[in-house]
């Protein structure tokens, strides 16, 4: 071993130990950025010694690829408001996928058939999965940005079309692994599995997409593993697995919120249609609430907690919740703030968006502790946010949502809605939260009524 | 050739064990920064793509390699930052107002 | 030897990251039954041994490989008989009376 | 590859998975024995696979070894009482530390000047670690069984010719790499390491043996680590590490129960003589009761805790106090247990103890948890502990146990000290706890008295 490969080994090897250092540090917010600082410095190390790499015999393209995309890198970093990030995950997830599968098609380029069995496979697995997790990944980012529509988009015998574009993906890879002299069966799992992601993703509806990115993201992972693999490269294959298990998890926790199964998730179509059947009871009155009642109610409160979902990422109002609890605060009011893990468009939706907001994460409660304090809230105040304070989930065994754990709000003294009609939550379903006795609703934008709300308590 | 299978299928084992315990002690409060900063260090394969883009092998392949190399930049750029954005952003007690 | 040395260290250093992170979910109500486990378990110097023992280099190897086989066995069946005994004592309610 | 490696590699694959699958299990009682199991089978695949290799000519002294040693590890495993765990849990580090010098010496017989220096290196670090551990954990495991003095043995420039036989153990290493043809460096290097293991545990007292055990514990696993790199086989350095962290992070836990560095455990010679200086204070007279007085007390308390310690293990008192405790909770008394971290010979040592009297591990409460509850309890019953309860440590920032956390009992209504007589803990401190209006003394030996005390209660 020269020096110089010793070198390039030891940037690799401390380039692991610091990736997991790096994601050690995100166990507690007091370290986390430190670990990030270990694991941008794992990567830069391991960028160096691939620099030195033997192979390379010219720098300018890669010049080129670097500080283009670098560019692209700090434009997206700096500028991609907190509110887009779901997108801009799915976005990069896309890249992720796209880079594992160029890898594998130039590797096969250059090797063609001489490669045995063993790199066949590792290359075969990096392209498939690189390539669904890069066509899928586009779909996700298009129905998170609107781009297409959101709810799912199903037809009859999707689930049977995808089976058997699956399957002959798979077909397609065996055969290439027993016959590697037959170079179009590579183009042909090419083509497939990047039309394997497309419809794969389309028929999921834009609430379920954070788990179909972790998902991806877990595969994007695995690609990268399997290039590991294919280049007898430890780095990548520890790296690679530390992404996938982390979509992996990450998926299984979102699933376990809902009470739905991943394979309800990726096949279910849910939130699509569905009009009437089990939710028949759910009628009846909503009293509506004005302005001026609210802001009374809420200065004289002991405890006010927030529940904030979807509706203020999409109205940007976290600034005004922000405010509006200061006013609170200053008046002597005890504000909470009530995380559902799935509340929003990605896990951790709401709790970025509040950190953005200034608001100290010692105020930020998880579903289990805050339950029990609900009977002993004067005021919660539901920020658009449905589906995750629907009782059906608890009362109604019958309902689509039901047995997935929600926040309570239904316990407290009194509920205020914050929303801008009538509209349903992703699931689709009518929630009888809204017409009982103690929820009032205060209809429009969320973050003018807070706006609003405010004005009103700094009159009282 | 099946020795480095070998070796690589310990790592594999050992690094999924172990994302497994240390991913699932990260707070729900970090799982956003926790999902763009893997989608950073997934730009890893990064060092795959400069050898390809580098390498010349034939025309093709350094094309192919030097759009891998982009993409994995922007992910590794824009992931590393956007999490320290986010990172940033977590106090635990209430800081001064900055508004 | 170097790409074997190579391996051998990215195994031992993810191997000792998730020793860190196994052993410490381990309670202190199960650190002595612990203690036997790992015991046991370093036992694994058994399958060294019994190469040595039974690949008759010359007579000394043998014998030091002999002990070598038994010293290990006694840690590996004592250990877990024990730590078998020993867990199956543990009781979250109250059982029957076994006196 | 043949089939036959393939299927040796394949058992020992599946052994490095199923170690940390049963270590894993350990995190919950509930799925510990599973763990266990696992872990089993492990061991079991490893050996079947080792079994087929190639090198072995003849079975029949294998066979010969692994009968005797399944003999008396069964003998072991089924007859050592739980109190006799120290002992025995130090014995064992002493054979696996045996074997794994053993094989390190028969490799070097074996290869002799013909090693390179990657392989030379391994071996000298397994022998080294395994003569340590070897050595060291028969001094450990006589000092527990009280074959020699359990307090610290003691002289003038011990740690100075410590220090020295380390260092020229580590000469002798780094020259024996340097020149592997000078056979007789490496057996000077086995003969230093032996010795070295006899005088570092001979100063250290038999309280703070646990910590050393662990410390050996850790050694015994880096030196099957080191006989995986010789040897090129993983499961060994897994499992090596595995068991070398255990051991380490268990003395760091420790350390930090009883707020001391691992150094002054190592070296400080604690817990010898030091009669006198900082605890003047703790004088006065002891109040001494009677059986029928306490026994009433703990009749008509609402909660009572027990504080188990060292005395409890060497009266073998743990089924005694059981009982008591349940005619106690017959008459509707509250009853937990206390356990200090450092409580006893080695980490866990109460709640195997109390487990093997049938106590529920319900009942067991840790340091933090039942510290609060002291207040409120009406009776504190101390069991031949000292150390773990001693006042001093939480109030005299001069004692030697100074910042070592206790549990408070001086803070309940009422304390019961259970001891034979006037005697010390290890670390030889005066307990003022004793000398306090709210303690209590019951002298006797712990299992008597706490016979006497359920005869007494039962009468009532
Ligand atoms: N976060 C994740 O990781 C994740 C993962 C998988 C699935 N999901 C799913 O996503 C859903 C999240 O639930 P959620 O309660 O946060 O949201 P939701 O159920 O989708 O409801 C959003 C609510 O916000 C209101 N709204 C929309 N824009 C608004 C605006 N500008 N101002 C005020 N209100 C506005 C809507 O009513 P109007 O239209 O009447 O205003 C709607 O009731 C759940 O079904 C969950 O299962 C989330
Ligand atoms: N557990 C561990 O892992 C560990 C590790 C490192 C160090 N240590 C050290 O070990 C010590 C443990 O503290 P500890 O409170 O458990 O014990 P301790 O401080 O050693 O005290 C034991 C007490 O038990 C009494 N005793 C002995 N035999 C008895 C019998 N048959 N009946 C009744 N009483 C009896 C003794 O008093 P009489 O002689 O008057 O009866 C003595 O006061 C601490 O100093 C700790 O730092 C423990």
């Amino acid at each position: 071993m020269s020096t110089t490969t010793l070198f390039i080994e030891g940037t690799y090897f401390a380039a692991s130990i610091l990736f997991v250092l790096g994601l050690r540090g995100l166990s507690r917010p007091e370290t986390a950025r430190r670990g990030m600082f270990l694991a941008e410095f794992g990567m830069l190390l391991a960028v160096i010694g691939t620099l030195l790499n033997r192979d390379i015999i010219s720098y300018e393209w890669i010049i080129v690829g670097l500080l283009a995309g670098s560019t692209i890198g700090v434009a997206m970093g700096l500028w991609v408001p907190m509110t887009a990030m779901p997108q801009r995950t799915a976005l990069s997830h896309a890249f992720g996928g796209l880079a594992a599968a160029l890898v594998g098609v130039s590797e096969f380029l250059r090797h063609g058939e001489h490669l045995g069995t063993f790199k066949v496979t590792a290359l075969g697995f990096e392209v498939l999965l690189g390539g669904i997790t890069f066509t899928g990944s586009l779909i996700a980012f298009a129905k998170l940005q609107e781009l297409v529509k959101g709810a799912p988009i199903v037809y009859r015998g999707q689930n049977v079309l995808n089976l058997l574009l699956f399957s002959s993906a798979a077909v397609v890879f065996v055969m290439l692994v027993l016959t590697p002299a037959n170079t179009w069966l590579f183009y042909a799992m090419c083509a497939l599995a990047l039309l394997f992601g497309v419809l794969l993703v389309l028929p999921i509806g834009a609430a379920d997409m954070p788990v179909v990115i972790a998902l991806l993201n877990s595969y994007a992972g695995l690609a990268s593993a399997a290039t590991g693999f294919a280049l007898g490269n430890n780095v990548l294959i520890i790296a690679g697995t530390l992404d996938g298990g982390s979509g992996f998890i990450l998926s299984i926790l979102m699933c376990k919120a809902m009470n739905r199964s991943i394979t309800n998730v990726l096949f279910g179509a849910f939130g699509s249609a569905s009009p009437a059947s089990a939710d028949a009871g759910a009628e009846g009155v909503m009293r509506e609430v004005s302005v001026d009642d609210v802001a009374t109610q809420l200065a004289y409160a002991r405890q006010v907690v927030f529940v904030p979902g979807y509706g203020m990422a999409t109205a940007q109002a976290q600034n005004a919740v922000r405010e509006l609890a200061s006013l609170l605060e200053s008046r002597g009011v005890q504000v909470k703030y009530a995380i559902h893990p799935v509340a929003g468009r990605m896990p951790g939706h709401m709790n970025v968006l509040l950190a953005e907001a200034n608001v100290p994460y010692s105020q930020l409660y998880e579903l289990e502790q805050i339950n029990p304090e609900m009977p002993t809230t004067d005021v919660a105040v539901v920020i658009g946010a449905n589906d995750v304070v629907n009782p059906e989930a608890r009362d109604n065994p019958k309902s689509a949502i039901a047995g997935m754990p929600i926040i309570e709000v239904d316990r407290a003294k009194s509920v205020i809605v914050l929303k801008r009609g009538r509209g349903k939550g992703f699931s689709g379903l009518e929630n009888p939260l809204f017409f009982k006795p103690v929820t009032g609703l205060l209809f429009g934008d969320a973050k003018t009524s807070l706006t609003r709300l405010a004005s009103a308590v700094r009159e009282l | 050739m099946n020795e480095v299978l070998m070796a690589g299928l310990y790592v594999f084992v050992l690094a999924a064990f172990l994302g497994y315990q240390v991913i699932s002690r990260v707070p729900p409060l970090l799982h956003t920064p926790l999902m763009s900063a893997t989608n950073a260090i997934s730009g890893i394969s990064l060092i795959g793509s400069i050898v390809t883009a580098g390498a010349q092998y034939n025309r093709v392949s350094t094309i192919l390699g030097v759009i891998a190399v982009t993409a994995a930049t922007i992910n590794v750029v824009g992931g590393f930052i956007l999490t320290d954005r986010m990172l940033r952003m977590f106090k635990r007690e209430k800081g001064p107002e900055t508004k």
